[in-house]
């Protein structure tokens, strides 16, 4: 076959390519609005940049960190998963009550299948029931809290008195000074990262998020898919919820309420579309990070908490409106 | 004889108790191009969803090479070797052509994507199908036309035993449609089995081997194709004789004013369009796929801000174009996706169409919807929209349909320049043929019409006169009676400029 | 690997003339009971050479534990006045305040999860709570004194506890039923009631609903404040749990039987001074009972109460 | 033009009006669940369907009722409003302290005003930014909600002494019963249905929420279709504020925290589509009378609380299951 097509393309191509190389800079918007308060609070604090207050930012952000890496790889699979900080309380629970029973590390391992036990029922109800995430996932939530209720009859549960100290060991420093809780966040993210970012399941991640019908008729499980990331989502659930009750010492039927908003704030924030189909793990870690961050700044400049909330509201609206903007702009 | 490749028996579906699809029997060959025609809504659609698993069939069996199939998903239809490109188009906007060409099936190690592997594979396709596409272009930024392409890319990497195809050529090029048929023809003979659903009835009689008529839910015929001739097709496919002459643009009375003019409008790599319509007339705007027509189009609407030159209506200049002002200006623009751009598609057919002109039927703030209602219905007639129930959710509707209410839409308002981005995509001959009549008795109430169409026999048939489109700017001007292949040459950029 | 254990470096005292700092983390600023504390702590602060900084956390646990562990790094505070949102989530960074050597005073919840004691669960904090079982049971002795001026026999009581998954409510929930019901007293119903007016309300219409017969509700102040007006013309008792305005007024005129009041001003200047005391390197007591703020132990009524005004209004 | 419409809808009529009866049916899933909650209740208690615990039940909806007919108008209209209960607070405070100075109904006019205008802010920042609406509201919400510590510097606000009484007016009894209250909120929630069902305003909503690239191309200016969207939701906060303060005869910074969740749960519940373009006002409001009365019935019903969450969530994700499950048959 003799195809002549001089098409138009072969010209827009190289356009289109430097194009593309300028919308990779702009891409990062929300990086840039980080480091711009890095900046300033650098400036402004003498304390901020000490490496304490390093350790300390890592160690406040490894929680919601977790989760909001849970929650964007849920929201770039197209659904949303408000069980997370049941799903906290329920696995730390667990996690606790086993290890009184079969030993620390046990008790850890326990707490992280729970999670994912409960990711998979999570994902299971919301692909069978057919409702829209966002209710099916709220009525879960409600469950699974109620059920941490009747678990521990509404009062706190304790490891045993002689494994309380390796209890803690998530507060421990450990390499390069560094909490644990902060190793276990950065390892598991990095791990999702890589999942998401260079495996087919990643791929197959983007798709059902960007266009399920699309991904059915090409073959995918889209259910399937969507199952796996609430199982993820679980799985770091679990995790944070260890690294609370870690902290704690022990573990509760109320823990973290109302952080899976953090989280999915964290994530949008970092600018992965609610819509689906769009973002990355490491823009919901910057925007766990931005958020810790602007606590943090207030607390050191020191200044009056009552205007906290207004300068919080508007810093984060700022963050994400120039990540739009030059995101916008390189399109 | 063997078994043929695909045998469907007693196959039937219906929605909400509306029967769409009734007892079908169809048996196809392999190798065989076989194609199926028949009115919007006859269920041309609905029967390959069924091959391809994206719909389940209420009742009936299907077998392949003679052996039962049970078909509850696409994965079982893929698994069989069928490869489905629906009417609508299933593409993931957001991400990249060779993530999408490759969907689900991308080339890996230990579950790790291997882009080079994909991208090798990508080179091939290109290398036989002719077409031009970056593979890291993001689709949704690509013109619908090459999205097309992609469709079709993918459906090829498959690599299927059996390849459906519906109406794979409505927004392609002449050029990029005869690659197309000639590939389907070069597949067929290595084997494989084609099923083109095409309302090009020229088309659909020099390729296929047989053809099979849908009319109502019901299989007319299913026999050779060289007994056919498109007249014999069509007294199939309505049921009686047809026989509406190709409309002709009513003569431009001298003098008539200039409607609307543009000067040096450019945005992108549309540059320096100057053009200028009189009341009555009719420009077509010709060009290759991804040449910038639908960029025009928007421009002159203000659906995109122009970043130079002027757009005027009736010699006064419009400030900041926007759809909005464009429209007080009288201007209506039918867009070339239905989907993304024309239909709110989970409303009705009647609010859809009465969307364009809310302000005219209401009373206070109240839509009068007496009155919303006939005249809805009147327009509705005129372009023989046809839902299973009045009210329906405009998705429901077949694709042919769908366009025809995107269309009734603007007439209702009633518009003095009516611009019009493939005004007859994926409907059915006797539709396009009222569609074009309309266009024309439009003309000659003195509206001025530009009709972007892929289809150059359209262009041709029906405009006064025609610009043709190359890399963004004007490559040249044809008036009516132009030969076809003087066009195709200058949009191709292998001639001068002619008239 | 695993830290030492080691008990806090001493910390060394203040001076006496030096100018301290507190930094309190009360539950939230908009909120009155906090207010209170706060106003508490600062007026003793401006009479004791020191400055005070309100830490809002808004009500979030998290919030709050990253503003405790903010004030170590930032060395702003010598004193730390802790009203703990999550009493079990804060408890290392109390510590590590303590490491730190900041003088740190819990106040109102207890720091740890032990909620029947008023001692300090944190080796180093100096406390001064009100235990939730022990206010439970204070719940418990109003409540039977109100069925005794009710003269109901058996009396019906219902019970509107805070939150279900909140363990502190769990806790005084469990010593509220209990006592109750060692008592004598029938608990007809245990519901949710909250602490808004409008969800005290909400439940106990749906209590009179199910039993139009009861004698006498208990639940938090605000509750109370929202369900008394439904009862008009009923000869139903009210008891509140939290001194504030309204339910000074109400105990006074009558509609309600009594109140369980923690004077919360009072307990933020008492924390304020037990800490600026302990940072200029005083003995202080490490436990105080919040009820011991009252000559009446915490339990108001009509007689307790008169000539008293409260600390707050909510 | 002569177009022998020869059509065949003509023959099909018959059928597929009983197929729409059908359709209309099943497209009430929701108040089948509902009525089915109803039945249940009455016939397990005595006291559930007496006079006095209907008038309760409209009352306590009548919050969140309001609320959920906000959330369900931006919803429709695709966007959400995290800023509902945050602008009820701030509406509410205006409200008492307007009350102080020029009287108790000229407070209420204001707290109603102001709510407009927050509205009307939250509706410009959404669309002038670009930013998605989750994110741009919950970030306006907490500037809000600083705005209300700043206003009462944290403390409660109240009426004149004088004016108490005439203050608690909405919770007086009305016509027939019922609390003002529950006047006002039914009759506002009949105008705003009104509004979106029988007006070229509603037609706009749907479009824009449906389709928001085609509505634009159809001449409709979809920014301000939801700006005035995010009005009528700051008018509903406004009133619900008002209705709250009513009953505690105060207003405070801290009021209804978290209730913007619920009213959003509600209108979902009801069976809105959380993508936008589908839904009604009436939906929100099944969905508000839904979850009030599962509160109801429990209490009623005397159950152990530890058991309360599950069986709630249990409920909610069957209700929203039947109704999911009757309306795909219906397609
Ligand atoms: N989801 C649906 N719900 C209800 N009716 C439907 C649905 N999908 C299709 N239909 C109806 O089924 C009939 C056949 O539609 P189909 O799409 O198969 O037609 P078609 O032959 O492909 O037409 P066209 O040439 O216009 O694409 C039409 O009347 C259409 O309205
Ligand atoms: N193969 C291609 N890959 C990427 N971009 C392309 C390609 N072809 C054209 N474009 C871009 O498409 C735009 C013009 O598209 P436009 O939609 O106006 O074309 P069109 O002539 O209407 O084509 P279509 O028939 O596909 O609708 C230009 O911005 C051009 O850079
Ligand atoms: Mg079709
Ligand atoms: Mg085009």
């Amino acid at each position: 076959m003799t195809v002549d097509t001089a098409t138009d393309t072969a010209s827009t191509t190289a356009a289109t390519k430097a194009a593309r190389r300028g919308g990779r800079v702009r891409d990062y918007g929300i990086v840039v609005a980080l480091l711009a308060i890095v900046l300033a609070l650098s400036l402004s604090t003498s304390t901020f940049l000490s490496t304490s207050n390093m350790i300390n930012l890592l160690d406040q952000c490894s929680v919601v960190g977790l989760l909001a890496a849970g929650a964007t790889i849920c929201i770039m699979s197209g659904v949303f998963d408000l069980t997370a900080s049941a799903s906290l309380a329920v696995s730390a629970i667990i996690g606790v009550q086993a290890g009184r029973q079969f030993g620390v590390l046990a008790g850890f391992a326990a707490a992280v299948v729970a999670g994912a036990l409960l990711g998979l029922v999570t994902g299971t109800v919301v692909v069978r029931s057919g409702v829209h995430s966002f209710i099916a996932t709220l009525a879960t939530s409600i469950v699974y809290r109620g059920l941490a209720v009747i678990v521990t009859a509404g009062s706190i549960v304790y490891p045993l008195a002689g494994s309380q100290e390796d209890f803690a060991m998530l507060t421990w420093p450990s390499i390069g000074g560094l909490t644990s809780a902060t190793i276990v966040f950065l390892v598991v993210v990095g791990a999702i990262w890589v999942l998401v970012s260079a495996t087919t399941f990643g791929r197959r991640v983007y798709a059902v998020g960007g266009n399920a019908e699309a991904a059915r008729l090409s073959g995918i499980r889209v259910g399937q898919v969507r199952i796996a990331a609430y199982v993820v989502s679980g799985i770091c659930s679990a995790l944070a919820g260890l690294i609370l009750a870690s902290r704690a010492g022990s573990a509760q039927s109320s823990m973290a309420t109302g952080m899976e908003l953090s989280a999915i704030a964290a994530a949008v924030i970092g600018g992965t579309s609610i819509l689906g189909g769009e973002g990355a793990i490491w823009r919901g870690v910057v925007g766990a990070l931005l958020l810790t961050l602007i606590g943090n700044g207030f607390n050191l400049l020191g200044w009056d908490t009552t205007y906290q909330q207004v300068v919080q509201g508007c810093l984060i609206l700022l963050a994400v409106t120039v990540d739009r903007y030059l995101r916008k702009k390189s399109r | 004889m063997r078994a043929p490749a695909i045998s469907v028996r007693g196959a039937g579906k219906s929605y909400s108790g509306v029967s769409v699809l009734r007892d079908i029997d169809l048996d196809i060959a392999p190798g065989e191009i076989h194609s199926l025609v028949g009115e919007n809504g006859a269920g041309k659609s609905t029967l390959l969803k069924i091959l391809g698993g994206a719909v389940r069939a209420d009742a009936g069996t299907v077998s392949f090479d003679g052996v039962p199939a049970t078909i509850h998903n696409p994965r079982d239809a893929i698994r069989h070797g069928i490869s489905l490109i629906s009417q609508e188009g299933a593409l993931v906007p957001a991400r990249t052509v060779l993530e999408n060409v490759f969907l689900g099936r991308w080339s890996n190690r230990a579950g790790f994507a291997r882009r080079r592997g994909d991208r090798r594979a990508f080179g091939g396709l290109l290398a036989t199908t002719g077409f031009v596409v970056d593979p890291q272009a993001r689709v949704a930024e690509l013109p619908i036309g090459v999205q097309q392409q992609v469709e079709i890319l993918r459906s090829l990497a498959r690599g299927a035993r059996v390849l459906a195809m519906d109406e794979p050529t409505a927004v392609l090029t002449e050029r990029e449609k005869e690659n197309l048929l000639e590939l389907i023809r070069r597949l067929a003979a290595g084997g494989t089995t084609v099923i083109l659903v095409s309302h090009f009835l020229d088309e659909v009689l020099g390729v296929a081997d047989r053809v099979t008529v849908l009319r109502d839910g019901d299989l007319v015929i299913s026999e050779e194709a060289a007994k056919h001739t498109p007249g014999t097709l069509v007294r199939h496919m309505v049921g009686r004789q047809l026989d509406v002459p190709h409309p002709d643009p009513p003569p431009l009375p001298a003098g008539a004013p200039v409607r609307l003019a543009a000067k040096g409008l450019g945005r992108g790599m549309v540059e320096g369009i100057d053009l200028t319509v009189r009341a009555g007339e009719i420009l077509g705007i010709a060009g290759l796929v991804g040449s910038g027509r639908t960029e025009t189009l928007r421009l002159l609407f203000g659906a995109d801000r122009a970043t130079a030159g002027v757009v005027e209506v009736d010699g006064k200049a419009l400030t900041r174009p926007t759809p909005r002002r464009a429209m007080g200006a009288g201007i209506a623009m039918v867009p070339e996706s239905r989907k993304d751009q024309g239909l709110v598609m989970a409303r009705s057919v009647r609010e859809n169409v009465a969307l364009a002109s809310l302000g005219v039927r209401r009373f206070g703030p109240f839509v009068r919807r007496r009155g919303e209602r006939s005249a809805v219905g009147r327009v509705s007639a005129s372009v023989d929209i046809r839902a299973a129930k009045p009210d329906a959710a405009i998705e429901t509707l077949s694709g042919g349909n769908q366009q025809k209410a995107l269309f009734a839409k603007w007439l209702l308002r009633g518009p003095r320049v009516l611009l019009i981005d493939e005004p007859t995509r994926g409907v059915d001959v006797a539709a396009k043929t009222q569609i074009h009549q309309l266009i024309v008795e439009l003309a000659a109430q003195g509206i001025a019409v530009v009709v972007v169409s892929s289809e150059i026999e359209e262009v041709l048939g029906l405009a006064h006169r025609v610009l043709v489109l190359r890399h963004g700017r004007i490559a040249g001007q044809f008036t009516r009676g132009a030969p076809r292949e003087d066009v195709i040459a200058v949009a191709f950029g292998q001639e001068g400029e002619s008239a | 690997s695993r830290p030492s254990t080691q008990a806090a470096a001493p910390t060394s005292a203040a001076p006496a003339d030096k100018t301290l700092s507190i930094g309190f983390l009360g539950f939230a600023k908009a909120n009155s009971f906090a207010q209170a504390t706060w106003a508490g702590i600062q007026e003793y602060a401006k009479a004791h050479n020191a400055t005070a900084t309100f830490l809002d956390s808004n009500f979030d646990g998290p919030t709050q534990v990253n503003q405790l562990q903010d004030a170590v790094t930032s060395k702003r505070y010598d004193v730390v006045i802790v009203q703990a949102n999550d009493g079990t989530a804060i408890v290392n960074a109390v510590k590590q305040a303590v490491a730190a050597g900041i003088t740190v005073v819990i106040e109102f919840t207890p720091v740890g999860g032990d909620y029947s004691t008023t001692g300090p669960q944190v080796p180093g904090t100096v406390s001064i709570v009100d235990a939730p079982t022990l206010n439970g049971q204070g719940l418990a002795t109003l409540g039977l004194g109100a069925c005794k001026e009710a003269a109901a026999t058996p009396c019906k009581v219902a019970y509107l506890q805070g939150f279900a998954n909140y363990p502190l409510d769990t806790a005084r929930t469990n010593a509220t039923v209990d006592a109750l019901k060692a008592g004598g007293a029938d608990v007809v119903a245990s519901v949710v009631g909250g602490y808004t007016p409008d969800s005290g309300r909400a439940a106990f219409q749906n209590v009179l609903q199910a039993h139009p017969d009861v004698n006498v509700v208990i639940g938090s102040s605000q509750a109370i404040e929202g369900a008394a007006p439904l009862a008009a013309g009923k000869n139903i008792k009210f008891v509140g749990n939290g001194g504030s305005t309204q339910a000074f007024d109400g105990v006074k005129t009558g509609s309600w039987y009594g109140v369980y009041v923690i004077p919360e001003k009072t307990e933020g200047a008492k924390a304020a001074e037990l800490g600026l005391a302990k940072a200029r390197g005083q003995q202080v007591p490490v436990a105080t009972d919040a009820r011991t703020l009252t000559p009446y132990k915490a339990l108001g009524t009509k007689e307790t109460l008169a000539g008293q005004t409260a600390d707050y209004s909510d």
